[in-house]
């Protein structure tokens, strides 16, 4: 309760917030508020030469270049993005914090070996590894969600791991151990928490990141397949169109940044927040 | 007493200064309206407990407030005949470093981890002399403060120096550029004390060579008796007492300078006992010690980064600590005293199992060696540790009131209202009101850190606390109270702690058995009379002698 | 001076060795570094002898003699005489080449030996003199004066491939109208004309350079820059409506029709395909005018299998019209009232994966529910080929260029009963043994004379073909290149429909 | 020193097999078959089989692996099958390109990172604060293709300061470096902030203000240096996002690096430049997490001793 109110008292935090807030809103409650069906390739979508129409008029945002409403597509897309750019996203960070902590804290031999996986993972083709996977198996949402997941936490987990080797050193660790802490407790109510900046950052440049990637997956195809939208894949499909339609890539392009600044902004107030030491401060 | 009278007008003169905090509370004042003179060639000492304001002071003659939270509201700070608060920062930056140089509190973390010393004196040189060859002028300065080996630590870095060469190279940086005013700010607080007396005497060699004036701050009463023409007494940002040194230790007229000065613990003040006094009214009669010793150590040895690759074996380092064997009775309180950097904190840490060690340790009669994590817990409800730094042991992010429940949650024990009212209890007891349960490590000072640490400690009543340096850090006033609250619990709980500390006057104070140690071995062991009063070896008698006395009449005596 | 002109391509070029090299974009260099017996009039499909001076076709059809022009050089320096012939068809049969060619031969007397790995050669082929070559053939082959024209039957000097040790592709040395004469791999290679060339007045310019891994667009605004003469890959989409409302568009863009059917395969052992009502249903579901809309208009909307260029193109034959009540009467025939759901694949380069969204749109109208499927292209392949997989396919981006003008091109491999195996190329596992018979008679017609009624045959066996509508044919698509305003001569030139770009005629204005 | 070097070496040469073990059966588990791919459209099961056996392809995977691995130990990285060609002709034609635009990229985006980092803890909670951090943002959100083109438009074809595609002088890679630059440089602008704020409040910068040093002297000669570790392991990263990701910039600029191969190889299944590619930006990866290793210590020397 405290915190909610401290991010209220906040201005920018209140923005992102309410930016979060509407885009999730609008991505819940897309078939009620999309004027269109988004996947309706309209017969006076498009202009007598093929061109897609300009935003105004009876297209809000204008049409792609199959005569779809951009706006309902958008609207569509606001659901495949956030799953990706939250879920595949958070779960790339977790398990980034994971190895990276369990490496970072255990060193010895058991911390190297997870290292030098990491390193492996690092070193290996994601590409590859997503054009096998859809070659094997039914494309999904999902599979594009954890095909992201696999190959985002490596950079986590190499930050990570530096970072809670500089913690493991910290007293307080030896302190709580010698009051008999067992590890689960010292990595989850100890070292976790320090880690919370470093994954806001994470978390929330990777959102943008990751929902631009998940077109690339999908472009490959082992993501959404046409013609389900994704803020992604509207501006990977129009791309060239930039300067013949520049609607198509400018709309998308807007509500990704925007909805990642936003979480970011609702990131490092969380942050400061949850960080004692930073009451107060400026 | 051939004390001169300060002729002359002054180098540096602060005139009714005034500075606020900006808090979530509001402004607040941390120093208020304080006045002061500096004269050729004088030494100032600026003396308060913790929290006063002689830091702030320090800073704001620098100019070194950190903007966001600190302002000077009201007052003059006047270098000769230029008025410094109005100065703009870069005519500012010319003062800084050459008219008036600075040593911090923290020798430690005060030189750049990855520039080597070479680089760090010839930049402060160059910046105000423009010598033309800087790296001469910085090797001369490096034998002025009489440091081994010059030429080769130009080429090193802090890391690879002690803390004694540290504090050195911060002096002789300071001075390379021959200010008007030094000021020095605890400058020998982290320091054991055979260092402690080699910096201070360099200090004093350097005011007259350089002739340089100098402010000290210290909590510290006998390096003030040592060190100062005059004394400052501060106390909640207010100067209460200032005059020449041999006055106020002679007649001090305030009552928190009296109390001040009745603090301190002098060497030698016990002689003739056995025990450290006693402080509490109910105390347990001593048959109840019991005769089987709490703590058993022989032959204990630790190596550090000992462990060898997988493939290439490397040559194990020096032992740390190098079978080193002493027992602790229930009730007693050993003495572990040295040098810094002989292995005092490895050993603590060793006997309770928190880092690998060879030899064996037993704690109430069953061996530890080897123990897991899990395996080690019963052994952690009787045996606990106060760590050297009491901010560092504390998690910055965990409030006070769960920190101190951490143990009990940990064991199991009682449920989450018992916890409450116990831990409250804990605060009471070691005299911090219940509230603080809720605050976090940041917001309290040093020494009520370092309680709440104790009380941590005392939460699963153990039969053995491990106490680490745990009074070095503060100053006399409070360390007094917190030696009288570790004294009453053993009085009162049968505790028995290992002391560790390189303060002769508080080892003396709080021991019934000493040990010294040096370069990871014990030289010499004993009881405490043993020891001061019939100290064998030499080392023993070097570390007696570096103890500062809170007179100054004293040291020019001799 | 000023004949040097500069050619983009957004591929790299993988090999310049023409028992080897098999895309439209290697293609036609190829054809300009080598010669071969036959070849075509410029911008037609019209053969013509080349390195034969002349040649004699027995009456049986089984026996071809040509006859060499005296004096021709490699750009090694040495004259070219009838071993060479036989060493080069003999290189593209053999399986240690790992040429994609092979199978145009099979023809030749000796074919199954060597392309079973025996050594030995081709007995087919054999060499009385220097300036003779005599191939044997095991059946009657109407096509074969097209195969000596086409690529795989390029002369190249042995001593030469075997110098290279395996990198002829990348050092090539013919007889054709260039010479390669630089190749920095990855950015450019530079093509010279050879002044040796036996034909008077060819090629019409010093040299040309191509130069690879340029992005069409950025191609484009080269172009228009006057850096490029030639964008290879023609005008994106994005870009085609800005360039043709252009002042300059009209002269910058090259658009003519090309040997191209773009179509969907209808899985016949897939359920429920393998119903005829199904695929004739699904036939009239698409509405190919919008298709071609959303290309700009740089299409037609296809009725048959073959395009309108091909001889045999029936011109009377109706095709399936777009009308989504026959598609749901006959949908509800087959059994299928509220339709059925399957899978389109298609590759993932921009437009396919537009042009599957609006199949996928149009099946949807009659109820059918088809997943896109958009996947590299090799993924696509191999789902074509597997046997059960893939139901329905949009060949856009793999679809059937011919490799010569001649009809039994568009049938063999992707729709003979001969591709339709495991890793074959006929997707829709169309086998239907009476055309198959039909087709190898047509093909045996070799005698010139019987062209017209050999024609006629191919022209009915398409149309039948269409009646078990294995296919759904949508769009017949024209080949667009961009060139800058200096470059003259016919468009024909610039789609030549054996070759692409025609090097040996186009000029500098 | 070198005992470390020698370990390290060691764990990279296993890393670098494990890549090739994982990469190798990927591929075999590929339902694309190479040898139909090769032997065209009009080939019979004869000739594809012949094809088959002429590649090894018919043998098990571990004999497979085994003759990949044996050929790799002496250097060989196999022919390519669409082009003939040995993969490492091919690759080592387009790696001078691709490590200039790598190293470019990486000076482009840690220039700016920095500068912009280092403003923005300076100024911390400021406009200019707020506005970097926006920044950064759009870069890290701005599509590749867009952005590549964009720049290319304003300063190759608008104002023409720049050639618009191509390589070998140093105009060719400004573009390329600029755009991989700004696009990157968002990570570690925030990166140094974060540092940056960090060590500004350490001890040793007040020190440093009270001998009466420049503020440019105290950021660049003292907080920058201590601020820059993390920057290092972040390099070590980027290196193997730059040798499997720059394929679109690469074709944009038309610049001739292994992205483009690496591309046309995955359309074509042409899987010995697949697995060639694949190790040599494995090779380079390790390399860089190993040279970051040693550059580390250089920069700060407390890790020279432990
Ligand atoms: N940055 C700051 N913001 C707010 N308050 C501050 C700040 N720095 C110091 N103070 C407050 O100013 C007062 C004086 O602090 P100062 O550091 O001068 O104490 P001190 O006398 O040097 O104590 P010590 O002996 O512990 O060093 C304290 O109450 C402290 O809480
Ligand atoms: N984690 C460690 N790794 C390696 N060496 C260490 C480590 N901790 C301490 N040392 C070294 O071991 C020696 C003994 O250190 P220890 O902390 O026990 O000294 P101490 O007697 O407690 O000194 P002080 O009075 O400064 O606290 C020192 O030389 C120190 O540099
Ligand atoms: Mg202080
Ligand atoms: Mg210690």
């Amino acid at each position: 309760m405290t915190v909610l109110r401290s991010l209220f008292r906040q201005p920018s935090a209140l923005f992102g917030l309410a930016v979060v807030l509407v885009v999730v809103v609008l991505a819940l409650a897309a078939p009620l508020v999309a004027p269109f069906n988004p996947d309706e390739q309209m017969f006076d979508g498009l202009t007598l030469e093929g061109a897609p129409m300009p935003p105004g008029g009876q297209f809000l945002l204008g049409t792609d270049t199959l005569g779809r409403d951009l706006l309902s597509r958008m609207l569509y897309g606001a659901r495949t993005s956030l799953i990706i750019g939250l879920v595949a996203n958070g779960i790339a960070v977790a398990i980034g914090l994971f190895i990276g902590i369990v490496a970072g804290y255990l060193r010895g031999f058991m911390g190297n070996v997870l290292m030098r996986f990491t390193d492996l993972m690092m070193a290996f083709p994601a590409l590859l590894l997503a054009i096998v996977l859809a070659a094997l198996m039914k494309p999904s949402l999902w599979i594009v969600a954890m095909v992201i997941a696999l190959v985002n936490w490596v950079q986590v987990a190499r930050i990570v791991y530096t970072e809670t080797r500089g913690l493991v050193e910290r007293d307080f660790i030896m302190a709580e151990r010698s009051l008999g802490a067992g590890h689960g407790r010292i990595l989850l109510l100890h070292i976790l928490p320090h880690l919370i900046p470093t994954a806001i950052v994470w978390g929330t440049l990777g959102i943008a990141t990751t929902v631009l990637l998940e077109a690339t997956l999908s472009f490959l195809g082992i993501g959404v397949q046409p013609p389900q939208p994704s803020w992604g894949n509207i501006i990977f499909e129009s791309q060239s169109y930039f300067q013949a339609a520049p609607w198509l890539v400018f709309f998308p392009g807007m509500v990704i940044l925007l909805t990642a600044l936003a979480f970011n902004l609702v990131g490092d107030a969380l942050r400061d927040i949850l960080d004692p030491t930073q009451r107060g401060r400026g | 007493m051939t004390e001169t009278k300060p002729t002359g007008a002054p180098v540096l003169s602060v005139e009714r200064l005034s500075v606020d905090a900006r808090t979530p509370e509001g402004l607040k004042r941390v120093l208020d309206d304080i006045s002061f003179d500096l004269y050729p060639g004088e030494t100032l000492c600026i003396a308060g407990e913790s929290g006063s304001g002689k830091s702030v002071t320090s800073l704001s003659i620098m100019g070194l407030l950190p903007k966001a939270s600190l302002k000077v509201t009201s007052g003059k700070i006047r270098l000769g005949e230029r008025e410094l608060t109005t100065l703009s920062n870069s005519q500012m930056r010319h003062i800084r470093g050459g008219e008036i140089a600075m040593i911090f509190q923290e020798p430690m973390t005060s030189l750049n981890p990855v520039m080597n010393i070479g680089a760090q004196l010839v930049e402060a040189i160059r910046e105000h002399q423009g010598s033309a060859n800087p790296e001469a002028t910085a090797l001369e300065m490096l034998e002025a403060v009489q440091i081994s080996d010059p030429a080769r630590r130009l080429k090193q870095f802090p890391h690879e120096l002690s803390g004694g060469m540290r504090q050195r190279v911060m002096i002789a940086m300071a001075l390379s550029c021959r200010p008007k005013v030094l000021i020095a700010d605890e400058p020998t607080t982290a320091l054991d004390v055979t260092v402690q007396a080699q910096i201070l005497e360099l200090m004093r060699k350097l005011k007259a060579e350089f002739g340089t004036s100098i402010i000290m701050i210290t909590h510290d009463m006998g390096v003030v008796a040592e060190m100062a023409d005059r004394v400052v007494i501060m106390q909640q940002g207010r100067i209460v007492e200032q005059g020449p040194s041999v006055e106020v230790f002679g007649h001090p007229r305030e009552l928190y300078t009296r109390q001040l000065l009745a603090a301190v613990p002098r060497l030698g003040a016990l002689a003739g006992t056995d025990g450290p006094p006693r402080v509490s009214k109910s105390a347990i009669a001593p048959a109840q010690r019991g005769t089987a010793p709490v703590l058993h150590v022989t032959d204990l040895s630790v190596t550090y980064g000992g462990a060898s690759g997988l493939i290439f074996k490397r040559k194990a380092p020096p032992a740390t600590v190098d079978g080193i064997s002493f027992d602790i009775m229930p009730g007693e309180t050993m003495g572990l005293v040295g040098e810094s950097g002989s292995g005092k904190s490895t050993t603590g840490k060793a006997v309770l199992g928190l880092i690998p060690f060879s030899g064996s340790v037993q704690i109430e009669g069953r061996d530890i060696a080897g123990l897991s994590q899990h395996d080690m817990r019963p052994f952690r409800r009787s045996a606990q540790m106060i760590f050297q730094d009491p901010y560092a042991s504390l998690d910055p992010r965990m409030s006070v009131g769960k920190a101190v429940a951490e143990p009990l949650v940990i064991h199991g024990i009682g449920n989450a209202s018992e916890r409450q009212d116990r831990v409250a209890e804990l605060l009471r007891r070691v005299g911090l009101t219940p509230d603080a349960a809720t605050r976090y490590p940041h917001e309290f000072s040093g020494g009520q850190r370092q309680r709440i640490c104790i009380a941590r400690a005392l939460a699963l009543e153990p039969k053995l606390i491990v106490a680490d340096e745990s009074v070095a850090a503060l100053d006399v006033s409070v360390r007094a109270r917190v030696l009288d609250l570790m004294l009453e619990l053993q009085e009162t709980m049968g505790l028995a702690y290992l002391f560790i500390s390189h303060d002769m006057a508080v080892i003396e104070r709080m021991s019934h058995k000493v040990a010294v140690m040096r370069g990871g071995r014990i030289v010499e062991t004993g009881t405490r009379r043993d020891i001061f009063e019939n100290p064998r070896e030499d080392y023993t008698q070097a570390l007696m002698a570096a103890v500062p006395i809170p007179d100054p009449t004293v040291y020019r005596k001799c | 001076e000023g004949k040097d002109i500069v050619v983009t391509y957004k591929d790299d070029i993988t090999t310049l060795d023409p028992q080897i090299g098999y895309d439209w974009v290697n293609w036609s260099m190829i054809k300009s570094l080598f010669s071969r017996l036959m070849d075509y009039e410029p911008g037609t499909a019209n053969l013509v002898p080349s390195l034969a001076e002349s040649f004699d076709v027995a009456p049986d059809g089984l026996t071809y003699t040509f006859k060499l022009h005296k004096g021709v050089k490699f750009s090694n320096g040495r004259e070219i005489v009838a071993s060479d012939v036989k060493y080069s068809i003999e290189r593209a049969v053999d399986p240690k080449t790992q040429g994609p060619g092979a199978g145009f031969f099979g023809a030749i007397d000796g074919f199954d030996d060597l392309a079973a790995g025996k050594d030995g050669g081709l007995k087919g082929i054999e060499t009385p003199d220097d300036s003779t070559v005599v191939f044997k053939l095991t059946r009657p082959d109407a096509t074969f004066l097209h195969v000596l024209a086409i690529n795989f039957a390029s002369v190249v000097p042995k001593e030469a491939v075997e110098a290279a040790g395996g990198d002829f592709g990348k050092k090539p040395v013919g007889s054709g109208t260039f010479l390669l004469k630089d190749w920095t791999i990855g950015q450019k290679l530079v093509f010279e004309r050879n002044p040796d060339y036996f034909v008077k007045d060819m090629p019409k310019i010093d040299s040309f350079t191509v130069e690879v891994g340029q992005e069409p667009l950025v191609a484009l605004l080269r172009l228009q820059k006057g850096e490029v003469d030639i964008a290879g890959d023609g005008i994106p989409p994005a870009k085609f409506l800005e360039i043709k409302n252009s002042p300059d568009g009209a002269q910058m863009i090259v658009d003519g029709e090309q040997l191209h059917t773009g179509y969907v395969t209808l899985n016949t052992k897939v359920k429920p395909f393998d119903d005829l009502k199904v695929r004739q249903a699904v036939n009239h579901a698409i509405n190919k005018e919008r298709i071609v809309r959303i290309l700009n208009g740089r299409a037609t909307p296809a009725k048959e299998i073959l395009p309108p260029l091909m001889p045999g193109y029936d011109n009377d034959y109706a095709g399936y019209d777009y009308s989504v009540e026959k598609a749901k009467a006959l949908l509800a025939e087959a059994g299928h009232p509220d339709g059925f759901e399957t899978v389109l694949y298609a590759t993932n380069t921009d437009p396919q994966p537009r042009i599957a969204q609006a199949i996928q749109q149009d099946l949807a109208a009659i109820g059918v529910k088809a997943e896109i499927r958009a996947l590299a292209q090799g993924n696509v392949i191999a789902a074509g080929g597997t046997e059960g997989e893939a139901p329905m396919i949009w060949s856009g981006g793999m679809a059937w260029i011919a490799d010569f003008p001649d009809p039994s091109n568009f049938y063999g491999p992707i729709l003979g009963c001969g591709g339709a195996v495991q890793g074959g190329w006929n997707w829709s596992w169309y086998c239907n043994a009476e055309l198959d018979e039909r087709a190898v008679a047509a093909d045996s017609m070799s005698d010139p004379a019987k062209g017209a009624e050999r024609i006629a045959a191919w022209k009915s066996i398409f149309t039948d073909a269409m009646k078990d509508a294995p296919w759904i044919p949508v769009t017949n698509e024209r080949r667009v290149v961009a060139k800058s305003l200096r470059m003259g001569g016919e468009n024909n030139i610039y789609i030549d429909p054996t070759r692409v770009i025609n090097y040996d005629a186009i000029f500098v204005k | 020193m070198v005992i470390l070097l020698c370990k390290r070496l060691a764990q990279a040469f296993l890393i670098l097999l494990g890549v090739a073990a994982i990469t190798f059966v990927l591929l075999y588990a590929l339902p694309a078959d190479p040898a139909r791919m090769i032997a065209g459209r009009s080939a019979t099961a004869q000739t594809v089989a012949s094809i088959r056996h002429e590649l090894g392809l018919d043998q098990p995977l571990l004999v497979q692996f085994w003759t990949y691995l044996t050929g790799l130990l002496q250097g060989d990285l196999g022919r390519s099958y669409a082009q003939k060609t040995e993969v490492w002709t091919l690759i080592a034609a387009r790696l001078p390109a691709t490590l200039t635009l790598m190293a470019a990229g990486i000076f482009v985006e840690v220039v700016l990172g920095i500068t912009f980092g280092t403003i923005a803890a300076v100024r911390r909670g400021s406009f200019v604060d707020r506005l970097v951090m926006t920044a950064s943002f759009v870069g890290v959100s701005a599509p590749q293709f867009v952005a590549a083109l964009l720049l290319l438009y304003v300063f190759a074809v608008t104002l023409g300061w720049f050639p618009m595609s191509g390589y070998g002088s140093f105009a060719h890679i400004v573009l390329p470096a600029l755009t991989l630059g700004i696009l990157g440089a968002g990570w570690y602008a925030r990166m140094v902030r974060s540092a940056m704020i960090e060590v500004l409040n350490q001890d040793y910068v007040r020190t440093a203000r009270a001998k009466g040093l420049s503020s440019r002297r105290i950021i660049f000669r003292h907080a920058l240096p201590n601020a820059i570790l993390p920057i290092i392991a972040m390099i070590g990263i980027d290196i193997g996002q730059f040798m499997g990701g720059v394929v679109v910039v690469e074709a944009v600029y038309g610049w001739p690096g292994i992205g483009q191969l690496a591309w046309q190889a995955i359309q074509q299944v042409d899987i010995p430049i697949i697995m060639g590619v694949t190790l040599t930006s494995a090779l380079a990866i390790v390399a860089g997490n190993l040279l970051a290793d040693l550059i580390a210590p250089v920069i700060d020397p407390r890790i020279r001793t432990s």
